[in-house]
């Protein structure tokens, strides 16, 4: 036995000096395979196109993960960050967000306005009120005139971080261009007026018919107040040249201008129009008004001076400004558009408009930018109108504040300082003068973030990770020249459920695993709510940034 | 060397050559001799010439090659006698043990000779015409170098998984076998 | 041990010295992790062996041998049966390239299915011998160029077809044997899942690019997968005792030409005179397949865009759920 | 118990004594009755076994390396070409140190086939890394089975048992079996600690490079030396509890006063020592040593068994084709590292069954010793036997 126990002694002391005949669990780890790396991924947020396109800058895939997970309320608080009109925006917004929408280039854009419009439409229901961001009331107080989107948006934001704020306006009751000329078939006004009423209800003071100049004074403003945001909006019509015997005292009753049209339908006027109806001009406007005269039974022309939708996609300066949508509806209801013309001159039969002359149009811009469109002669048409709606542009009417823009503490925003005249862009002016007010009376810098971050196109996704989904519509009422009741429904519960699974989360990560499932070497790691790369093993194969279905995933070449 | 005996059995695949080898074997074991069996190596094909061996001795067998003068020569099958060589090496005055109802009239020369129809005897209490176990019966009491106690205790061991009936019937067979060798005048030519 | 990732036991965990890209680690690491580290793994040799073990550095965190290259389907027999006299159930896997099961391995392979040993056998199938260099093995396709396969003046790669080897499996009428890739994850995940819950010899043929030797960018390892299947090259099977159970619908049949494009060991077939009929050979062999399994017309709610969905949150992870997605089996 | 058994018969029930818990085999003549044995062991219940019918000798051994990895006492056997087939597995049970027993019922190798008996094949896969133990007879076969297990997991080596195909696998003789508790009392239950357990998960087989692998070998090779005490060790034991020796490494015969020693191994030492003592009997001062233990080679004991010799013959059953005899060789080198300058025969014969009788024995020797006298060279030439003697008394008749 002693050379069993002696060879047993010989074998442990060999074994010890010997490599092991075992090896230890996981014991490569011990090598880092990072070394091999000449390129190595990098998770990054980018800026999906629907948000970059937004005017509101409005998180839409934030919301709509959220909504596709049914945390409606969540959805919207998020939604509301950037934009506390849904139900209203979700509505006459003309919903640039979705022309880009990567999930084209699969099936068609995900409906965000429709979505936009189911969460605040069932907020309103629910009741939902907007929070606080900061509950740390702040001692300076701000004015803000003009109690329309641009105004209510940056109320809304510096309100909620504890700033005082009051709103001057004019008019009688708040909402500003979008209740004066947003038609009711596009908003009906309870719909806006609760909105605007929940956004109050975080303790704004409102000060309406209170016009600045007259009720109150630039003064008053200036020493009460620590900052000042007008947002006074364009109330007053672009003058036209047509007129060959100018108006005294303003409209003629053959001749109007659109946002006369559309504010004094809006205040519930009764309007009386001739039997056809001719409107000039290429913009939103145009076509609400169209649209309108189509209600009050009239028939209607469209005189645009640019060409129709598509046709020179490749340069967007000819091609009609209004909304394509707008466009379809109008052509749905019969609305008469003639592109590439302009009204050389009105005919008149005695006191009363016959008609107008127009002529085809070559140029639209001169080369300054500027509205200038070149007639071709010898392509004269007569279209008989009783009535010519000049619909080519509003202004700000600066009566009584001339002073003010050029002050310190002072910020100007919405339709007033915009080139594009649209509800959200006033919206999104609002949050941005709210956070350049909030910045400055901190004494600190304001920085925008939004453009800094990487832009995402479908080229950097995979999407043949998404499932094809048909897109959901709301319904659009048949009986639609029957007044001014709304045309488009809301998206049943079960469509708005399916339609926020849509989202492709362009550029932002979702969790779908894919990195982590496929990499080769488990130098992905998972976590409690998302992954992190292991750049000690990672060797830069490029799998996890390749199939990455949103394109979450950016390789950078390794310094 | 009086103690130690080769012996050489023939006969065809199937016969039970090897085992009667290796029951000689068991015999002699169990009449306290050392013993050894081994057959001819090769593959084993069912009707081919087979052959088989015996050591038997009383001090203990160490070699492991094959035997060439055997003592004693077992012949299952006298159709054998056409084409082997089965007396090869025979020593002389060796016994030759023959499945048949007679000596060859032509064969042998110095050698003792015992004939029994061994096949008959084996199908008459075995319902098969084996002749392995009768021949063994033969063997022993031709030469006294195993007895037939023993050869009946090796049937019992070596056949005990085949059955009472079995065992019985082979313990008949070769005590005919030995019987009919013991009244029989052994031939010498 | 490493237990970084909470969310799975990385089987075969990090710091191998498999190529950047490398489509067998992936399958392998999915395959593991899917199984778990309580059961026992056996490896043939080749690529995953050698680049996982190296050199007194395991990249393996469940008990793992390796013997030779033919023997793995035996050794895991003999742990098998070890493990039957033991009075143990631990799952006993093999791990093998398609030199250790279509060429080298395959007697031995043949022989555990046979005597109906409980061993899940999983094919890592990379088509060809990457180990020592990329020579072509018996699983090589048509056409394919490699080092003992080249494409000459008087040759256009691998002149032979590539072995059907689930057809020499399902023709031992084992109770379970499919095919799968490592671009469908639910359907790799049900299988392997479907493979452990049943007992006796069960063959999984995993299809797995490698960057090396199919000469194709290693981000690209995925995508190419599933192409192979999206084309039809590589249909996506689950046989039961013989009989076609399961199969993946193709939601739409793509050119072989899309599958090819991306890969060097096709390329002579882009540039030389007479690769176009072998473009139309393959083409021809891929139509054949899709018919010969019905891959177009297949009753089956699963197909190959389904199978790709990403949804939030991941896509069953790691965790076994018995709800889990999985091929259907077609009518 | 003494019984006359069939020698694979005899080692069935040694190896069903050592309570193998796998079982693997492919049949090969002449090995086919140990497993058929085992077999209906293992289907009467007479052993708890998994008895697994393997598709090659290939097969058949990774099976049982796949069985020992996992913690179960294994057996197989083989033989010739199987044993060649099994080659690649068995370096590779030897690398991973798993203590595997077989075994090789010696039979030539092809070409031309051949089924019977030489040690062609156990000598050609010598380098292994499996301890080799030549026995003489069916009675060694059983006992050296039994300690065979002991070495192997006492070493952690893998053991491998030849015993000559028919001349001993074949052969009826008596043989003492021990009872289970007896042999129980020797061989303790598998105890290995290199299992594949998912409780203590282990890395086994990996790749080794330039840096290491040579410190394996030298630790394999270490091991294989350390295991002489060991073999001796465990024969000792053996014969403490059981009455019976093997001999442990070598045994000698005769050797008081031998000045020409006859060395061999196997079942041909019976008929040497036979050929001893007839040589004896005609003055020969002859001895027999019958080397039991090839691998690992025990130098040191040869030394001092072969020290007073004035020849040495060995009788070989294989050839290293183009060298000559392959014991020969390394005796001669053991003794030349020893300073020792006797002269040396190679004597290679018996093979493919080529019968190797007492008096073929003495031939050789008295042919060899004639020799020596004309001879001045201290290092014969190979010989190779073709047909020393007649095969066999010719037909009367």
């Amino acid at each position: 036995m002693a050379a069993v126990v002696m060879f047993l002694l010989l074998l442990q002391e060999e074994q010890n000096m010997a490599p092991k005949l075992e090896i230890e669990p996981g014991s490569s780890t011990a090598y880092h395979t990072g070394d091999w790396a000449t390129q190595q991924p990098l998770y990054q947020n980018k800026w999906p196109p629907c948000s970059q396109t937004c005017p509101a800058s409005e998180d839409i895939q934030g919301w709509l993960a959220l909504a596709s997970e049914q945390q409606w309320q969540a959805a919207w608080h998020k939604l509301a960050e950037r934009n506390p009109f849904p139900a209203t925006m979700g509505r006459i917004c003309y919903h640039a967000c979705e022309s880009p929408c990567n999930r084209k280039h699969l099936d068609s854009a995900v409906n965000i306005h429709a979505m936009e419009r189911y969460l605040g439409d069932m907020a309103i229901a629910q009741g939902w009120c907007h929070e606080a961001i900061s509950d740390n009331a702040q001692s300076q107080r701000v004015a803000i005139v003009g109690a329309g989107p641009a105004g209510l948006s940056c109320a809304f934001q510096l309100v909620r971080r504890g700033y005082h704020v009051t709103i001057f306006d004019a008019q009688a009751k708040p909402g500003g261009t979008l209740r004066s000329a947003i038609p009711d078939y596009r908003l009906p006004k309870s719909v806006l007026a609760s909105e605007i009423e929940v956004i109050l209800a975080l303790g704004i003071e409102l000060r309406l018919n209170t016009r600045v100049g007259k009720e109150i004074s630039e003064g008053e403003l200036r020493d009460q107040f620590d900052a000042l945001f007008l947002a006074i909006g364009t109330q007053q019509a672009r003058p036209h040249s047509y007129n060959d015997r100018p108006e005294k005292g303003g409209s003629h009753h053959s001749i109007m201008s659109g946002i006369e049209f559309l504010q004094s339908l809006n205040r519930g006027e009764q309007m009386r129009l001739p039997k056809q109806v001719a409107v000039v001009g290429g913009g939103n406007t145009a076509v609400d008004v169209a649209r309108c005269v189509r209600r009050l039974g009239a028939e209607v022309t469209v005189i645009c001076a640019q060409d129709p939708h598509g046709t020179h996609h490749r340069d967007l300066a000819t091609e009609m400004p209004a909304s394509l949508t707008e466009v379809v509806e109008a052509e749905a209801e019969e609305v008469q558009l003639i592109y590439r013309a302009g009204v050389r001159r009105l005919v008149r039969s005695g006191e009363h408009l016959s008609g107008i002359e127009i002529a085809r149009v070559d140029q639209v811009h001169d080369r300054h930018g500027n509205f200038n469109p070149k007639y071709f002669d010898g392509t004269e048409e007569f279209i008989p109108a009783g009535l010519v709606i000049f619909a080519i542009g509003q202004e700000a009417d600066w009566h009584g504040l001339e002073t003010l823009p050029e002050a310190d503490g002072v910020w100007l925003g919405g339709d007033t300082v915009s080139k594009s005249k649209l509800a959200a862009v006033a919206v999104g002016s609002g949050y941005q003068a709210a956070m350049s007010i909030a910045s400055s009376l901190k004494g600190e810098s304001s920085v925008f973030n939004d453009h800094k971050k990487s832009k995402i196109t479908f080229r950097e996704m995979q999407l043949h990770y998404y499932p094809k989904q048909p897109r959901h519509e709301g319904e659009t009422s048949e009986q639609r020249l029957d007044g001014f009741k709304e045309v488009v429904k809301g998206l049943s519960d079960n469509a708005a459920e399916q339609e926020a699974k849509r989202c492709l989360s362009c550029g932002v990560c979702f969790e779908c695993d894919n990195c982590w499932h496929f990499c080769p070497d488990a130098a992905v790691i998972k976590k409690e709510g998302g992954y992190q790369i292991d750049y000690d093993y990672c060797k830069g194969c490029g799998i996890c940034a390749e199939e990455c279905p949103c394109g979450h995933i950016d390789m950078a070449a390794v310094t | 060397m009086s103690s130690f005996h080769e012996i050489r059995l023939h006969g065809r695949g199937g016969q039970g050559t090897v085992s009667a080898a290796a029951l000689l074997a068991l015999t002699a074991f169990e009449d306290g001799f050392e013993s050894q069996a081994f057959p001819k190596f090769g593959s084993e094909r069912r009707g081919a010439p087979v052959e088989a061996y015996v050591r038997i001795s009383r001090s203990v067998i160490r070699a492991h090659n094959q035997l060439y003068r055997p003592d004693a020569v077992v012949i299952q099958d006298t159709g054998l006698l056409r084409s082997e060589p089965l007396l090869r090496g025979l020593k002389p005055g060796g016994l030759i043990v023959l499945n048949a109802t007679e000596k060859p009239a032509d064969m042998g020369h110095s050698f003792r000779w015992i004939s029994l129809p061994a096949s008959q005897i084996g199908e008459r209490h075995i319902g098969r015409p084996l002749p392995n176990t009768v021949l063994l019966g033969a063997l022993a009491a031709g030469t006294g170098w195993v007895s037939l106690r023993a050869l009946e205790r090796a049937i019992t061991d070596h056949l005990s998984s085949k059955g009472e009936t079995v065992v019985n019937a082979n313990i008949e067979a070769v005590r005919e076998g030995y019987l009919f060798t013991s009244n029989e005048e052994e031939l010498v030519l | 041990m490493d237990k970084r990732d909470l969310f799975r036991d990385n089987v075969l965990t990090s710091g191998h010295r498999a190529c950047s890209g490398c489509g067998e680690a992936m399958a392998a690491r999915m395959v593991t992790d899917l199984i778990g580290p309580d059961a026992i793994y056996i490896n043939a040799t080749g690529c995953l062996q050698v680049f996982s073990s190296h050199n007194q550095q395991s990249a393996w965190q469940a008990p793992w041998i390796h013997s030779v290259f033919a023997n793995a389907a035996a050794v895991a027999s003999g742990v098998e049966a070890a493990l039957r006299a033991k009075g143990k159930n631990t799952p006993v896997i093999v791990q093998a390239g398609d030199g250790g099961t279509f060429d080298i391995g395959l007697q031995c392979l043949s022989g555990m299915i046979e005597r109906g040993h409980d061993i899940l056998f999983v094919c890592y199938d990379n088509e060809a011998y990457m180990n020592t260099g990329v020579q072509r093995s018996s699983s090589t396709p048509h056409a394919v160029r490699t080092t003992t396969s080249p494409p000459g003046r008087l040759a256009n790669g691998k002149h032979e077809l590539k072995k059907d080897v689930i057809s020499i499996m399902a023709a031992h009428h084992m109770p379970y044997a499919a095919t799968a890739t490592i671009a469908y994850f639910p359907d790799l995940k049900a299988k392997v899942e479907k493979a452990m819950s049943i007992k006796g010899p069960r063959f999984l043929q995993v299809l797995s690019p490698c960057p090396l030797g199919w000469m194709h960018d290693s981000a690209l390892s995925v995508t190419v997968s599933r192409l192979a299947v999206e084309t039809g090259l590589f249909p996506l099977l689950e046989l039961e005792h013989g009989e076609l159970t399961g199969v993946m619908r193709l939601a739409e049949q793509k050119p072989v030409e899309e599958y090819l494009r991306p890969q060097g060991r096709f390329k002579h077939l882009f540039t030389g005179k007479e690769g176009g009929v072998e473009l139309r050979h393959l083409q021809a062999l891929a139509d054949a397949r899709i018919r010969r399994y019905g891959l177009l017309e297949a009753d089956t709610k699963w197909d190959t865009a389904r199978a790709m969905q990403s949804e939030r949150n991941g896509r069953g992870g790691y965790v076994s759920t018995s709800t889990s997605g999985g091929a259907e089996h077609g009518a | 118990m003494k019984q006359l058994l069939e020698g694979s018969q005899a080692v069935a029930e040694a190896v069903r004594l050592c309570r193998p818990q796998v079982v693997a085999a492919y049949p090969i003549t002449p090995q086919t009755h140990i497993i058929e044995r085992l077999a209906q062991h293992v289907a009467n219940g007479e052993l708890a076994a998994e008895f697994i019918n393997a598709e090659s000798e290939f097969g058949a051994a990774s099976i049982v390396l796949g069985a020992v990895a996992s913690g179960a006492r294994s057996f197989t056997a083989t033989a010739s070409q199987g044993l060649l087939l099994m080659t690649e597995v068995l370096y590779n049970i030897a690398g991973l140190r798993l203590p595997v027993v077989m075994i090789c019922a010696n039979r030539a190798v092809g070409a031309p086939i051949n089924i019977f008996s030489d040690h062609q094949d156990s000598m050609s896969v010598r380098d292994a890394g499996w301890i080799q133990l030549y026995v003489d007879s069916n009675q060694m076969a059983v006992d050296m089975l039994i300690q065979a297990y002991r070495i192997a997991e006492v070493c952690e080596l893998p053991v491998m048992v030849c015993m000559d195909g028919f001349l001993l696998t074949h052969t009826f003789e008596p043989v003492v079996l021990p009872s289970q508790a007896e042999v129980d009392g020797y061989l303790p239950a598998f105890q290995f600690a290199r299992t594949l357990d998912p409780t203590q998960p282990m890395t086994i087989g990996g790749a080794s490079e330039a840096d290491n692998y040579q410190e394996y070998r030298i630790a394999q090779h270490h091991a294989m030396e350390n295991s002489l005490a060991v073999i001796e060790a465990l024969d000792a034991e053996f014969e403490q509890q059981f009455g019976r020796t093997s001999g442990g490494l070598l045994q000698g015969y005769c050797l008081d006063g031998a000045q020409i020693v006859l060395l061999g191994m196997g079942s041909l030492m019976g008929a040497v020592c036979d050929a001893v003592d007839n040589l004896r009997t005609q003055g020969e001062a002859v001895g027999a040593l019958s080397l039991r233990c090839f691998r690992p080679f025990p130098a040191q004991a040869l030394i001092q068994y072969l020290s007073g010799a004035q020849r040495i013959i060995v009788l070989e059953k294989a050839i290293s084709i183009g060298g000559g005899g392959i014991v020969a060789a390394e005796l001669r080198a053991a003794l030349y590292q020893a300073g020792i300058t006797t002269p040396l025969e190679s004597v290679i014969g018996g093979l493919g069954g080529r019968d190797l009788t007492p008096e073929v024995i003495e031939t050789i020797f008295k042919k060899r010793v004639e020799a020596e006298t004309e001879m001045t060279n201290h290092f014969a030439p190979n010989h190779i036997i073709t047909d020393e003697i007649d095969s066999g008394g010719k037909a009367h008749g």
